[in-house]
């Protein structure tokens, strides 16, 4: 082996990783939340019995889930301003990342609301509640309880995906090593580092994931 | 001068789209038949096993490919090992694909009721053709939508191996798009591309899910 | 109860049919339950009995005849459906209790959603039908810690709280273990004793005898037989009944 | 590790590391070849050496690891010298330039380097443009990184950002998407010497290139093909530069 | 059948014993079972009779004890447990057919992959034990695709098909419909009169009364009381089994 291993600039530079960090934590977090949101909503046109509503969803879905993340933050950044909408990289990539969990997210809870037995929907009903109250108060924390794993797989890869975003500059993570590693080329010394923080990122945000999980699904099952 | 982005531009990224097949065909097939011992593993009865595929697992799921890839292909040969293209490529995505299948059919053999695997042990059937005939079969209806559209993920993700200098899709497009300085049409047919790759995967699936469904 | 003072009409279907696709599963069915009457619905897996129960709170549409309950028609396109539901209660095989919510909290959520009735006076009203099954020192309790027999009490629990004027059974005892079948079919005859109408989907022919008013037997869609227990027991008028009666109390 | 002429004629092929994603320099023609300043420079030197050649298609990103792990023999990578760079990687003589200029809107009123703490300036990341911009600009200027020219050039057109710092070919691109007419060349910033390189240690290779550039200075051919691809004329380039050996021998 | 001739064992257990975690479930049971002897066991739920038979074909461990099956002795760690499966049929609960494959493919796997037998020769035993469980017409058939009490019967064929010597029965008939209780008692009489030795985990005390030769009563992990039925309903000698008849026999 006749590398010499040198994390010196990689260390002396952790104010610039910590700050990509919190960009990466704020930018997927933000994601996650919206595009959750957001996904329910398509997830509930895509089970509607209204055909447009249904067409419109499963079109949407399917064209989100189909393309590369990649692709869609250029269409938001570089795209938008002729419509005369000019987003900041950062909300750019909060943007293309919500879309795009959304569509993941809607077909994920809605697997998860097909997994109710019907008996918890017309128990429901015979109590004379409404749809809306229905699946407020009864569908909702069963179903994503049941894709709840899933669920924070994806996001757990959304955060990871979220090194795409750099590429409108979005200050990210990987934003921030590149340009390190364009200044210092200490390339292997900021991959591993860079490896380690994703790892270290992924394993809290799945400690924090069940932590919620635990406390919001905590009524005991069969 | 400049080019426009035209139908030979097009062809171009076709070229790279072959690439993009090739490489999610060799990712699914490698990765796919460890990623079944990965999930065998998770689900056996030895802990130890079970605690070494777990750890697996967190690893590969928990990295970005591309710092996976960054390591096979210029990691190893730091420790001596040089390792082509090729082979750096089948491993980095290897890897990452048997630990996200790995963990979906590790779910889905264990979605599986336990009263199939003790019937068949009741019946003297051992552990092979437990799995194969009785368990697998049950376990792959469960697990074929989140085959599919980690599949569909999948084939996205080959665009990093342009780090590894391979002209796939995404690169491909790059290269248009520095060429012709029309970025959003030039990306627009990769998406293009992309969903022509992927939407018949999404389609088949939802078929024999609903097939299934109706079988049930 | 005497049979003939029971002149008030709680529920009628008149000439109700159903299909599922080309299945014919209820055929011309007519049914006038009188208010305060206990009706024993019973019959061969599929003859449609959890159809019949079903329609009258509307979880299945009909698609031919009229229902009233309480004299409000039910349309077929569902119309005044929640307005009835709030007077059928209705109890499930299954209990379908909702698992991620307390027992006090399943009893609580349709007083508040639908009744809009404050969180006080829905829990007093939840604590007092609890205690009226048995189960009240289980309040705090989710469905997945009780036993079967304690879920199906929960369940009845549940509906009563909305004052139903008609209970509707669909065979409670059926996914209860024996010992627990018992403490299930107690809580439905002290209901029986206080005169709420019930229709009873079930096979536990004691029970008929203890409680009912009417069996009723169906068959493939049509109501064969309508009698007092006694007569319905002792000597059934068709052949189908006896054939059915000599299945279940034979073995 | 190391390679030399002599093993490389040996070997019958010369694999060049090039990076096709920099028009004019280098890129892919319309029947799918590579073609461009650079390209025609390699297959030169591979007739030298009468050996084939075999490009390795590179990018910003891996150029350098490329070349240190041996997965290329030499690179004709337009570009840049730069001192930190020369720690790592052994650079040959200069042989081209390429004006390091700043292009932006029309309105922006950018004489010089102090005037860019007041814009949204964009940049190629990755490439020598970057750590130059920091070098440059005033501490509170805002600096946003693209991954490569294209979009770089893309979020000025687009008004992502108000000003961009990277080739002067960049006004090429500008001016044949028909936005000539909205931005314009501000300033030079600085030159741009830009080097092949081999690795560390490789010194046979390094005399060998040294020669090279050296010989078709003299006889004018690197002068032609830069008036070819760049359109302009090729400036006098130096053969020393502070910080940065081109010998091998320090 | 006299029970003196009984003399063979083929299942024997001596002191065993088993916890799930801290939960003793079996405590220090001894049974043994002659060849022919029809066992019934029944108990409230929870006090270990599942997991008893459960043990005898090693679907659980025991900690402490001897299992011996036809005289071969069943190791702690499940070793000769892939041996002794072949001499022990099952029947669960949930009848657990294998849902992706039809009646006919449920009945020759085990045969195919265990015994190695020709397909020809698998068909052929599969279809003369389909046809004496009265379902040889629904060989094609999915599971899915056929009533409670028919895939129960299949789930027994489907054991048939190994020749077994020892037939265990897990609550057979309680998943069922009540009209289907009766097909597969029925054909579990049928079983008993061709002299199998038979364990049988049943509340149906007539099943019991008609083939049992020693019904058994467990409570809390342990083997209160053992007799022939007629001693075992008329004068049962502990107060526990007593109550326990009361609340099974009364609704
Ligand atoms: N949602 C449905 N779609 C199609 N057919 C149905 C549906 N629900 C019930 N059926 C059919 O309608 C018929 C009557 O069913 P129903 O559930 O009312 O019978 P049941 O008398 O309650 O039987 P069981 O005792 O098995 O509960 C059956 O043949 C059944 O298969
Ligand atoms: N896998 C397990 N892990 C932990 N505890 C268990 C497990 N299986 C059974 N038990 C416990 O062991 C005890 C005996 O269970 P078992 O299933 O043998 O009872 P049973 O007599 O068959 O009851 P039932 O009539 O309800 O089927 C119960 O308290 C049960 O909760
Ligand atoms: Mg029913
Ligand atoms: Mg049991």
């Amino acid at each position: 082996m006749n590398y010499t291993f040198d994390f010196a600039p990689v260390f002396a530079a952790w104010p610039t990783l910590l700050e990509g960090i919190m960009g990466t934590l704020r930018m997927s977090s933000l994601s996650m939340v919206f595009g959750l949101g957001l996904g329910i909503i398509f997830m509930m046109m895509r089970m509607s019995g209204r055909p447009g509503l249904r067409t419109v969803a499963v079109g949407y879905i399917e064209l989100i889930r189909n393309t590369p993340i990649l692709v869609q933050v250029f269409f938001v950044f570089f795209g938008m301003p002729a419509i005369g909408i000019r987003l900041s990289g950062e909300q750019a990539a909060i943007l293309a990342m919500t879309l795009n969990c959304a569509a993941y997210a809607a077909e994920i809870v809605r697997g998860g609301v097909q997994s109710i037995r019907p008996g918890q929907i017309e128990a429901g009903r015979a109590l004379g509640m409404h749809t809306a109250d229905i699946y407020r108060f009864i569908v909702f924390r069963p179903a994503i309880r049941a894709v709840y794993p899933a669920l924070c797989s994806q996001f757990i890869l959304l955060m990871l995906n979220s090194s795409l975003v750099s590429s409108v500059s979005a200050e990210e993570l990987t934003y921030y090593a590149q340009t390190l590693d364009s200044q210092t080329f200490r390339s292997f010394e900021i991959y591993l580092t860079l490896g380690v923080i994703y790892l270290a990122l992924s394993q809290v945000l799945s400690a924090v994931l069940s932590l919620i999980g635990r406390v919001y699904f905590s009524y005991p099952t069969k | 001068m400049i080019r426009q982005f035209g139908w030979g531009e097009f062809l171009f990224l076709l070229e790279g789209a072959r690439w993009t097949v090739v490489l999610s065909l060799l990712a699914f097939t490698v990765g796919g038949a460890l990623g079944l011992a990965v999930a065998l593993g998770r689900t056996s009865k030895w802990k130890l096993l079970r605690m070494v595929t777990a750890a697996y697992i967190q690893v590969f799921q928990g990295t970005p490919l591309l710092i996976q890839l960054f390591f096979v292909y210029f990691g190893l040969p730091l420790l001596g090992l040089k390792v082509d293209v090729w082979v750096a490529l089948t491993i980095g995505l290897s890897l990452h694909t048997s630990a996200f299948l790995g963990e979906i059919w590790r779910g889905s053999i264990q979605a599986v009721p336990d009263g199939q695997s003790e019937a068949a042990r009741a019946l003297g059937i051992g552990y092979v053709h437990r799995m194969v005939d009785v368990v697998l079969p049950q376990a792959f209806r469960i697990g074929l939508p989140a085959t599919i559209s980690f599949l569909v993920n999948l084939i996205k993700g080959t665009a990093l191996a342009a780090l590894l200098g391979l002209t796939e899709l995404t690169r491909s497009g790059q290269l248009m798009a520095n060429i012709t300085f029309q970025p959003l049409q030039v990306y627009g047919a990769v998406a293009l591309i992309y969903f022509c790759i992927c939407v018949p995967l999404t389609y088949c699936s939802a078929r024999i899910e609903r097939r299934l469904n109706a079988a049930r | 109860m005497d049979r003939s003072s029971m002149s008030d009409k709680t529920i009628e279907m008149i000439g109700v049919n159903k299909w599922f696709g080309p299945l014919h599963v209820l055929k011309d069915i007519d049914l006038t339950v009188a208010r305060g009457e206990h009706i024993v619905l019973c019959g061969p897996s599929g003859s449609g009995k959890s159809t019949l129960i079903r329609c009258i709170n509307h979880l299945e549409e009909i698609q031919k005849g009229a229902i009233f309950v309480n004299g409000t028609e039910l349309g077929p396109q569902g119309n005044n459906a929640d307005h009835i539901r709030r007077d059928v209660g209705m109890v499930f095989q299954q209990f379908n209790l909702f698992p991620h919510l307390t027992v006090l909290e399943n009893c609580m959520l349709a007083q508040r959603r639908v009744r809009k009735t404050s969180v006080a006076e829905a829990r007093d009203k939840a604590m007092r039908h609890l205690e009226r099954v048995h189960i009240a020192e289980q309040a705090a309790k989710y469905p997945a810690q009780l036993s079967g027999g304690q879920q199906q009490r929960v369940a009845i629990a549940r509906a009563l709280c909305m004052d139903p004027q008609v209970m509707l059974f669909d065979e409670p005892t059926s996914a209860l273990d024996p010992e627990m079948v018992k403490e299930v079919l107690d809580t439905m005859i002290s209901l029986a004793d206080d005169g709420i109408t019930m229709i009873c989907v079930t096979h536990e022919m004691g029970f008929a005898r203890a409680v009912a008013h009417r069996v009723i037997f169906m068959d493939r869609g049509e109501i064969i037989e309508s009698a007092a227990p006694e007569a319905f027991f002792s000597n059934p008028g068709h052949e189908r009944t006896r054939a059915f009666l000599g299945q279940i109390l034979n073995h | 590790q190391a390679v030399t002429p002599e093993e490389i004629k040996a070997k019958g092929t010369a694999t060049i590391g090039v990076q096709m994603d920099q028009f004019p320099w280098g890129f892919i023609d319309q029947n799918g070849q590579n073609d461009g300043f650079d390209i025609e420079i390699a297959k030169l030197i591979t007739k030298e050496l009468g050996v084939d050649v075999k490009f390795e298609r590179i990018t910003g990103q891996n150029r350098i690891p490329l070349l240190v792990n041996g997965n290329v023999d030499f690179l004709v990578p337009s570009m840049t010298i730069t001192e930190e760079r020369a720690k790592v990687i052994q650079y040959v003589i200069p042989y081209s330039s390429n004006d390091i200029t700043v292009w932006g809107k029309n309105d922006a009123e950018i004489q010089g380097n102090d005037d860019l703490g007041n814009y949204v300036i964009g940049v190629n990341r990755g490439s020598a443009f970057d750590p130059l911009l920091v070098k440059v600009a005033p501490a509170n200027t805002q600096i946003k990184r693209f991954d490569d020219d294209a979009t770089t050039v893309q979020a000025l057109l687009s008004g992502q950002v108000d000003a961009i710092l990277g080739s002067v070919t960049y006004g090429l691109v500008i001016n044949q998407t028909g936005n000539g007419d909205t931005f314009e060349r501000k300033y030079k910033v600085a030159d741009n010497f830009q080097g092949m390189a081999v690795r560390k240690g490789d010194q046979e290779m390094l005399d060998f290139l040294n020669d090279f550039v050296a010989r078709h200075t003299e006889d004018g051919v690197l002068d032609e093909l830069y008036k070819k691809w760049i359109g302009s004329d090729r400036a006098k380039l130096p053969t020393t530069l502070p910080g940065v050996d081109f010998t091998g021998k320090e």
